[in-house]
């Protein structure tokens, strides 16, 4: 409980410390620090849980499949904020923002971890939706940080587009305590999750399938599902590009993990009745990640502006987990945690390197970016490995939960992997006629290197060669009582 | 089945093969006499073509600045390609120990050794002839080879076997029937050895005008002894394939068991089939004339066709 | 197998003033000068904290008067207050908004309605009490609310539709659930007024931006490349 | 005790291979900081790899026991299974054989890189990788591992395909070089997968256990088919063979050509007659139809090409035709019982697997010596390199040879073998096979001659005659390594060509492990005469014919000798080549490649897609007096038309219609949201 308090109030002191804060070199260390410090704290708490097993009072409960989730929002938070450091500099050297704007911008990145550890950790629906309505108010400044027009336009659909969202999940909510108040009289207790877990099969199937349709449809705004994405490469392309890679690896990723908890209840309360169709959940998941999957694969071919190339990619990755969830069973939920976690690392790597290949060129105009590998070898290939991972090649992660992924599909849905393969090779055509000439040919006239920490690029797409070469036996133990958590089956 | 080891029948197989070489000139020689006799021409004498190889080879050698080395090894290959072909081929006696050095395929690939060597002799020099005939030589023989191969299939099906001697055992062992594939397998294979062997109408061994030679083309560089063994390569290749043809075909008379006797009569028979096959080949190449390049695929296509189709008879009419 | 005259007196007054609720935003729809919109909202506002104070003098849920002060104080008073000041300054106060002829609006408006009964009609738990009724009351409301989002051109009146889609949810929380646990609708109510604070920045910027608040024109990040 | 020895030394050598070459790849990582041992960095550890893997694949292929491992990677419940087994042995030799070859060719090659803008780094961690990546997937037991390793030769040779990535050529290349590739790997993952009967365990010995319904097996065999199919290049999926392996440097088009194709095919195999067993005859069928297609096509088009390198990559097309003819008539037979039959085309195939890498890695690195003695890729630009580089002449001068199909080199062996497979086709009664069979073989005769005209082309235009542009008149002989290089496969060619009996009885090791049976040659003094059938059959004796051509040089000799000192024998004496008596004969006047070519191009011309074009400017109203004419003949591959732009076509607009729902109107969007709502509502209720 102690870590818990820690890994929620280090975000908050250092959101507050950087909102008073006015010198930009200070603060950018100073944000690092603060995401270290939240880094090892979530640790400590992982190993507690993992040794203890999950626990957590009414309102906060902990358990393998969300503290996995916290350890991984902390640990991109972690590298991001080394990322961000060097890359805000050079905004600020620029002129592309001022001090103030500067500041804005690391309390709000603190303030959205807070509320995404928050989202994670709460144990009430209620607050979860809380958190997550904060998550978009947080980043929505963000995303206008430049002040262009674009960034406006961009900032302003996002509010609108996952305000509406949010709002119909709160809607959703609402009916299932209209629904949990029948089963739990103590109205305290209606909306603590780990309660209603116990008691799902007693909730009124009618209310929750509305609820859940409303709860689906309101987080999946915000997971970026088609057709409710159209916020996502809008948000991803005009923010500042740390902010890009948060959203793509963390924000997507607890919205996803709300939607899964909904299932999880909804699933429950359907088993028990007789006049709905007991997948009808699933069904619902699967069909969004099919046509996410598809239709953002396709919208890859025609990309102009890099950051909306790859905020496409994350689409088309967010519809494969959401898919893989939707299949439920051991071997497909196992696969889709490994993805989250693959997906995250990939993509907000291939952020930072987009973000240092849009300062070398000084634009996102992918006719502008050229011969990255000639002008800063680190970036140029940085992309292309991470491209090349984010597709789907091994000996990289992703391949290996794509793998798994197909071959849960091949078990339960064989000719549904069709479209999926389809997809892939769609979605693989569409990056890499964007991606090769843009890496290769000849240095272009007046673009030189600029200032990179290669690091956390490096160590990002290093863990996902990792995780595809061999995944250690503890993370594997690790996903399989997350899974065992989510389906009731192990898979080991 | 022949013992690969005696050296009696190794010595056989040498003493044939020499008189294989010796009488491939005076084929060639007679096909001459022939067509002059049919053209009212007067003919050569008798051994002209020895007379000839004789002259070649005491010839001084001129060689063009431009040639290389391989220009002057290829007439000894092309030379040695066609006297081991000679060797494998049953021309007195059915079984030689020789002939287990290669099937017909291995013969068809030994003519091909031989002819890549001429192609290339003729581009050596880097005139435009020399690539001429090659280029053309090359195209003729890709579209001659499949029709080659399903005649080879057709005797492999009647037979069961590509070994020559085998196939001659079989005909001669089998009783005497008529087999439509055989007639059309015949008629393939005269086809095809006239435009391996670049007979009118598909090639004139007697033209020299630039725009129509194929054969003679890659030999224009040549002199001396190395146009001598090239010419008597030629002679050579078109006697290995009468024989083939007589032999396959007509095998009677050939030699099984080794007796004197029986030899006599072997050396009899072939000389006869032989001097009738040159009197056909004559008589064939005077009422034909040489035909365009461009027509070639088509001549070639008929024999292709007429091979198929003796193909199919066997596979068809004679499946037992 | 009740009906409606068995209920308490109490209750039919909330249920005359859910309808009345759904009528403010049939109303909303309606109009088209912006206003007259957000006169309307405030009114809407109104209705539901009364029918909050009924339902917690119906319930004896004591801090659901403190949601209805909160409502009254939010919706009634501030937010109205707030986008009329700034369509004041922003000089729009008087303009006509409305992207379909509003007698249109109103036929979809209704169908939705039907569709919204038809959609809580499986629900059986409920039956007996006014609650399922509720729900589709304020289903519709929120229905309604989108609608008016999509009809809508101006920035300041999708605010307004936006703030109207949170009156449905708040009147679904209170006549259905009684309302939620206090953390929830403290955090809701706090959501909604950051909300409204990003909302005024933004209307400036996007006046900045392109010169007018017609939403319609930020559509430059578009994929139509022809 | 002595068995354990055996089979620990093959389990060392493997493994010494593959960390070598990985050794390889981490060492060149610092080669941009050590130019001037970059090259020592990547070819000496890669020298070792390829003297331990053609040494492991000799051990087992001469009888030792192979082994099996478990390595603790991949999967928790899937770990990396590697097997090394004859099969693996033989593809892994090649692979060593091919290896080691170019990494003598490579340091004098890559020398002039040294100074280019492209990065040794790249080339060299590329290499190793590429190398280690061909070496596990013949290595991989299960199918995560073989993916992994699959894909990690597929990134790698693309990393090299675009090493020259400032040609926007090479890129494009490239590109369609890594998408075919990706699908490929696609269609193997779902051929695994339906195998293994979508089960978790995928496991090669979970797959060979596995018995599928006869359509699924069906399906699984066509995926595999065109997934393996797809890397090695059968029509018409080819269409990316002849455009990447030409970009890439020469060496590594020897690997890419010589040896990644035979991996497809050690797939190819691995899967049909391992995992998933007694393949069908209708399967046969359909393989033998696409090899004499593709062998087919592949020659006539390699006839057609200028560009060397172009050439000898379709001339590969060509080869893996044949490989699949003979793997095809092996299915045949295997489907309607005849093992015995159906033995001696799969020993055909995997014959002309190690052939066809040695030839055609060796006549890679000519075409490389070329490119690096004259930077000339063009044949119309090359001629009368005999003269200045005489040892690569004659190299090069075996290399075609061999890939012709000539007595006695390996080509003929092999393809002499496939035929004698085609000759047993009586013995099927089905009759449409007994008739299919023969036109195939008819059509591989008709593949095998234009081979050798292509290549007396290729040989005759840049080797014979004279230089055509004026740089290729002064070239120099290459460097030693280079001619070790071409040397040594050469002498292989001519050592697989002259003693086949001794190969075949390495490759019935194969034979026995995958099917249990091997090849009966039943006479006295087996080496002398090879008998696949039975002596009575049909026979062939290589050294014989070797003895032959080595008399007739011989004789050759004495005469060169002979009439050196002889005084009868008149001196030879040089003159000018006959020029009708024009005079001024020059080598522009020679006949060109383009010129060879055109009779064939005739007769075969609806297979082409030609653009001609004759720029002929004059003087106005006198066209005899021409100032210039330019003459360009451009053969592009039909299945261009035909196939790949359409669906390039209909992906864009597809795509374009789908990015109309990006409208960039946020009330669009709130209807998006809006009726999506409606709907799952709607279906709910």
């Amino acid at each position: 409980m102690i870590a818990l308090t820690w890994t929620l109030l280090i975000p908050v002191a250092g959101m507050l410390l950087l909102a008073l804060l006015s010198s930009p070199k200070v603060s950018g260390w100073l944000n690092l620090f603060v995401s270290i410090l939240s880094f090892l704290s979530s640790c400590w708490l992982a190993k507690k849980v993992l040794k203890a097993g999950s626990f957590g009072g009414d309102q906060f409960y902990i358990d393998t499949f969300n503290v996995y989730l916290i350890v991984l929002t902390t640990f991109v938070g972690m590298t991001t904020a080394i990322f961000s450091r060097p890359y805000m500099q050079h905004e600020i050297e620029i002129a592309r923002l001022t001090i103030t704007r500067l500041k804005l911008y690391h309390a709000s990145y603190q303030a959205f971890l807070f509320t995404m550890l928050l989202a994670l950790s709460t144990n009430n629906l209620g607050v979860l939706w809380v958190a997550l309505e904060g998550a978009t108010l947080a980043t929505v400044l963000l995303v206008s940080l430049y002040r262009t027009p674009e960034s406006i336009e961009a900032a302003w659909k996002y509010f609108i587009l996952c305000g509406v969202g949010i709002a119909q999940a709160l809607f959703g909510t609402i009916l299932l305590y209209l629904a949990a108040a029948k089963v739990i009289p103590d109205d305290g207790q209606a909306l603590l999750w780990s309660v209603l877990h116990g008691r799902a099969a007693e909730l009124e199937p009618a209310v929750m399938v509305i609820a859940y349709v409303f709860l689906l449809v309101g987080y999946g705004t915000k997971v970026g599902l088609v057709p409710l994405h159209n916020w996502l490469p809008d948000a991803h392309s005009e923010g500042p590009t740390p902010i890009s890679a948060v959203l793509s690896g963390l924000l997507l990723n607890v919205a996803l993990y709300a939607i899964v908890r909904v299932k999880m209840l909804t699933d429950a309360a359907l088993m028990s009745g007789t006049d709905y169709n007991p997948q009808l959940a699933g069904h619902l998941m699967m069909g969004f990640g099919v046509i996410s999957f598809t239709v953002a694969a396709l919208f890859l071919h025609r990309q102009r502006d890099i950051k909306r190339l790859y905020s496409y990619s994350s689409i088309e990755h967010m519809g494969l987990m959401t898919f893989a969830f939707g299949i439920g069973g051991p071997l497909a939920t196992f696969g889709a945690l490994l993805h989250m976690m693959v997906h995250s690392l990939t993509k907000s790597a291939i952020f930072m390197t987009v973000g240092h290949a849009s300062q070398i060129a000084g634009t996102q105009k992918m006719d502008h970016i050229r011969g990255l590998i000639e002008t800063q070898p680190a970036v140029g290939w940085g992309l292309l490995i991470g491209t090349l991972a984010i597709a789907g090649f091994p000996p990289f992660g992703v391949f290996t939960s794509e793998f798994l992924l197909l071959t849960a599909t091949m078990q339960s849905w064989p000719w549904l992997t069709i479209p999926l393969l389809l997809g892939l090779a769609l979605a693989f055509a569409g990056l890499f006629r964007h991606l090769q000439p843009m890496v290769f040919g000849a240095r272009p006239e007046l673009q030189s290197a600029v200032y990179v920490n290669s690091l956390p690029m490096m160590i990002h797409l290093f863990l996902v060669l990792w995780l595809g070469l061999s995944i250690p036996s503890f993370l594997a133990n690790w996903f399989d009582a997350a899974t065992q958590l989510i389906t009731g089956k192990a898979l080991l | 089945m022949v013992d690969y080891l005696s050296p009696i029948s190794w010595l056989l197989a040498l003493s044939q093969t020499v008189l294989f070489i010796m009488a491939a000139p005076l084929f060639v020689n007679w096909v001459k006499r022939i067509k002059c006799y049919l053209q009212n021409r007067k003919p050569p004498v008798f051994l002209q073509s020895y007379r000839d190889l004789r002259r070649l080879f005491t010839k001084q050698l001129v060689l063009s600045h431009t040639a290389s080395p391989l220009f002057r090894i290829a007439p000894y290959i092309v030379f040695g390609t066609s006297l081991m072909a000679a060797s494998v081929v049953p021309f007195i006696i059915a079984q030689v120990p020789a002939a287990a050095m290669a099937d017909a395929i291995v013969l068809v690939g030994l003519f091909a050794l031989g002819r890549f060597f001429l192609a290339l002799a003729g581009m050596d020099v880097g005139t435009s002839f020399g690539g001429m005939g090659s280029s053309r030589e090359m195209t003729i023989i890709a579209l001659a080879e499949p029709a080659m191969l399903i005649v080879v299939f057709t005797m492999a099906m009647v037979a069961e076997t590509t070994n020559l001697s085998t196939i001659i055992i079989h005909t001669l062992n089998s009783p005497l029937s008529l087999r439509p594939s055989l007639l059309f397998a015949f008629t393939a294979l005269v086809l095809v050895g006239i435009a391996e062997t670049g007979r009118i109408p598909v090639d004139n061994p007697a033209s020299h005008l630039e725009l129509t030679m194929i054969h003679e083309a890659m030999l224009l560089e040549y002199s001396g002894r190395h146009l001598a063994l090239m010419e008597f390569a030629a002679h050579i290749k078109l006697m290995i394939y009468a024989v083939l043809i007589a032999n396959l075909f007509i095998p009677w008379g050939i030699v099984t068991d080794t007796t004197f006797i029986n030899i006599l009569i072997a050396v009899i028979a072939i000389t006869f089939k032989l001097a009738i096959l040159g009197i056909i080949l004559a008589a064939g190449e005077t009422a034909v004339a040489k035909m365009r390049i461009f027509k070639v695929p088509t001549f070639l296509a008929v024999a292709f066709t007429i091979a198929l189709v003796g193909m199919l008879s066997a596979i068809i009419l004679e499946a037992d | 197998m009740n009906s409606y005259t068995d209920l308490p007196l109490i209750e039919q007054a909330i249920l005359t003033l859910s309808a009345l609720v759904l009528l403010s935003s049939f109303a909303l729809l309606a109009q088209s000068r912006v206003i007259a919109t957000i006169k309307m909202f405030a009114w809407q506002g109104a209705l539901l904290s009364v029918a909050t104070v009924l339902v917690a003098s119906d319930t004896g849920e004591h801090h659901l008067y403190f949601s209805a002060a909160m409502t009254l104080v939010l919706k009634v008073i501030f937010i109205p207050w707030l986008l009329i000041y700034q369509s004041r300054r922003l000089g729009i106060l008087r303009d006509f908004d409305a992207v379909i002829r509003p007698g249109i609006t109103l036929l979809i408006a209704s169908a939705l309605v039907i569709f919204c009964y038809s959609v809580v009609e499986p629900i059986q738990q409920y039956a007996a009490s006014i609650t399922r009724d509720a729900i589709a009351l304020s289903l519709a409301v929120v229905m309604l609310s989108m609608l008016m989002l999509i009809t809508r051109r101006k920035a300041i009146t999708q605010v307004v539709a936006f703030m109207a889609l949170e009156n449905g949810l708040f009147f679904a929380a209170i006549t259905t659930t009684q309302g939620m646990p206090m953390v929830v609708e403290l955090g809701v109510a706090f959501d909604v007024l950051v909300a409204t604070v990003i909302f005024g920045v933004f209307f400036f910027h996007i006046r900045d931006s392109i010169e007018s608040l017609d939403v319609d024109q930020l559509n430059r990040l578009s994929e139509n490349t022809k | 005790m002595n068995i354990d020895q055996t089979h620990l030394l093959s389990e060392i050598l493997v493994l010494l291979s593959v960390c070598t070459a990985l050794i390889a790849a981490f060492l060149s990582l610092f080669a941009d900081y050590f130019v001037k041992a970059s090259r020592l960095l990547l070819f000496i550890p890669l020298f070792a790899s390829g003297l331990f893997a053609s040494a492991a694949g000799l051990t087992v292929l001469s009888g030792m026991p192979g082994f099996v491992v478990e390595l603790p990677l991949g999967l928790p419940w899937l770990p990396w299974h590697l097997r090394f087994d004859p099969l693996s042995a033989l593809f892994l030799g090649i692979i060593g054989i091919i290896t080691f070859a170019v990494s003598l060719f490579g340091p004098a090659y890559v020398r002039e890189y040294e100074r280019g803008v492209y990065s040794q780094t790249v080339m060299g961690v590329a290499t190793g990788l590429f190398v280690a990546g061909m070496q596990l997937v013949v290595l991989a037991d299960d199918t995560y591992a073989f993916m992994i390793a699959w894909e990690l030769m597929s990134v790698a040779s693309y990393i090299l395909v675009a090493y020259e990535h400032r040609e926007a050529a090479n890129r494009r290349s490239a590109f369609l070089y890594l998408l075919m590739a990706q699908i490929g790997a696609i269609m193997i993952l779902m051929a695994f997968g339906v195998l293994s009967g979508f089960n978790i365990d995928l496991s090669f010995d979970a797959l060979r256990a596995s018995e599928l319904s006869s359509p699924w097996s069906t399906i699984a065999f066509t995926l595999a088919l065109f997934g393996f199919g797809m890397k090695a290049g059968i029509v018409p999926l080819h269409i990316w063979l002849p455009e990447a392996h030409p970009v890439a440097p020469s060496h590594i088009s020897a690997l890419m050509s010589g040896v990644m194709l035979k991996v497809a095919v050690y797939g190819f195999i691995r899967f049909t007659f391992d995992l998933l067993g007694d393949p069908s005859w209708r399967w046969g069928v359909a393989v033998l139809i696409i090899g004499s297609i593709t062998a087919l096509y592949g020659v006539l088009y390699a006839l057609m090409q200028h560009d060397l390198k172009r050439l000898l990559a379709y001339s590969s097309i060509e080869n893996i035709g044949i490989i699949y003819v003979a793997l095809g008539l092996a299915m045949i037979f295997f489907g309607t019982d005849h093992p015995h039959l159906g033995l001696i085309g799969l020993i055909a195939a995997l014959y002309h697997s190690l052939n066809h890498a040695l030839f055609k890695s060796l006549l890679f690195l000519g075409a490389g010596t070329i490119i690096q003695r004259c930077h000339e890729r063009d044949l119309e630009r090359m001629g009368g390199f005999i003269h200045h580089m005489p040892w690569t002449s004659l190299f090069f001068l075996i290399g075609c040879l061999s890939i012709s199909s000539l007595p006695p080199f390996n080509g003929f062996v092999s393809e002499w073998l496939i035929l004698q497979t085609a000759l047993q086709a009586p013995a099927i009664s089905n009759g449409i096979l007994r008739t299919l069979i023969p036109i195939a073989a008819a059509m591989l005769a008709l593949t095998s001659v234009l081979a050798a005209a292509c290549f007396v082309r290729v040989y005759g235009i840049a080797f014979l005659g004279q230089g055509r542009a004026k740089r290729v008149r002064h070239v120099r002989e290459a460097q030693r390594g280079i001619l070790a290089a071409q040397g040594v496969l050469a002498g292989l060619c001519m050592i697989s060509g002259v003693f086949p009996t001794t190969i075949i009885s390495g490759l019935s090791y194969i034979t026995e492990s995958l099917i249990g049976q091997s090849l009966i040659s039943t006479t006295r003094n087996g080496w002398l005469w090879l008998t696949p059938v039975s002596p009575e059959v049909a026979s062939y004796s290589a050294p014989l014919i070797c003895l032959g051509i080595i008399l007739a040089l011989l004789a050759w000799g004495v005469v060169y000798f002979v009439s050196r000192n002889d005084w009868r024998l008149k001196s030879i004496i040089r003159k000018d080549a006959w020029d009708c008596g024009f005079g001024s004969l020059n080598a522009r006047m020679q006949y060109s490649a383009i010129s060879f070519s055109m009779p064939i191009r005739q007769i075969f011309q609806p297979l082409f897609n030609i653009k001609e074009e004759l720029v002929n400017d004059h003087e106005e109203n006198q066209v005899s007096k021409a100032k210039q004419i330019r003459y360009g003949l451009h053969v592009k591959d039909m299945f261009w038309d035909i196939f790949y732009l359409p669906v390039e076509r209909w992906v864009n607009v597809v795509a374009r219609w789908v990015s109309r729902l990006q409208t960039g109107h946020l009330r669009h969007y709130l209807a998006y949201s809006f009726f999506t709502l409606l709907v799952l509502l709607w279906l709910i209720t």
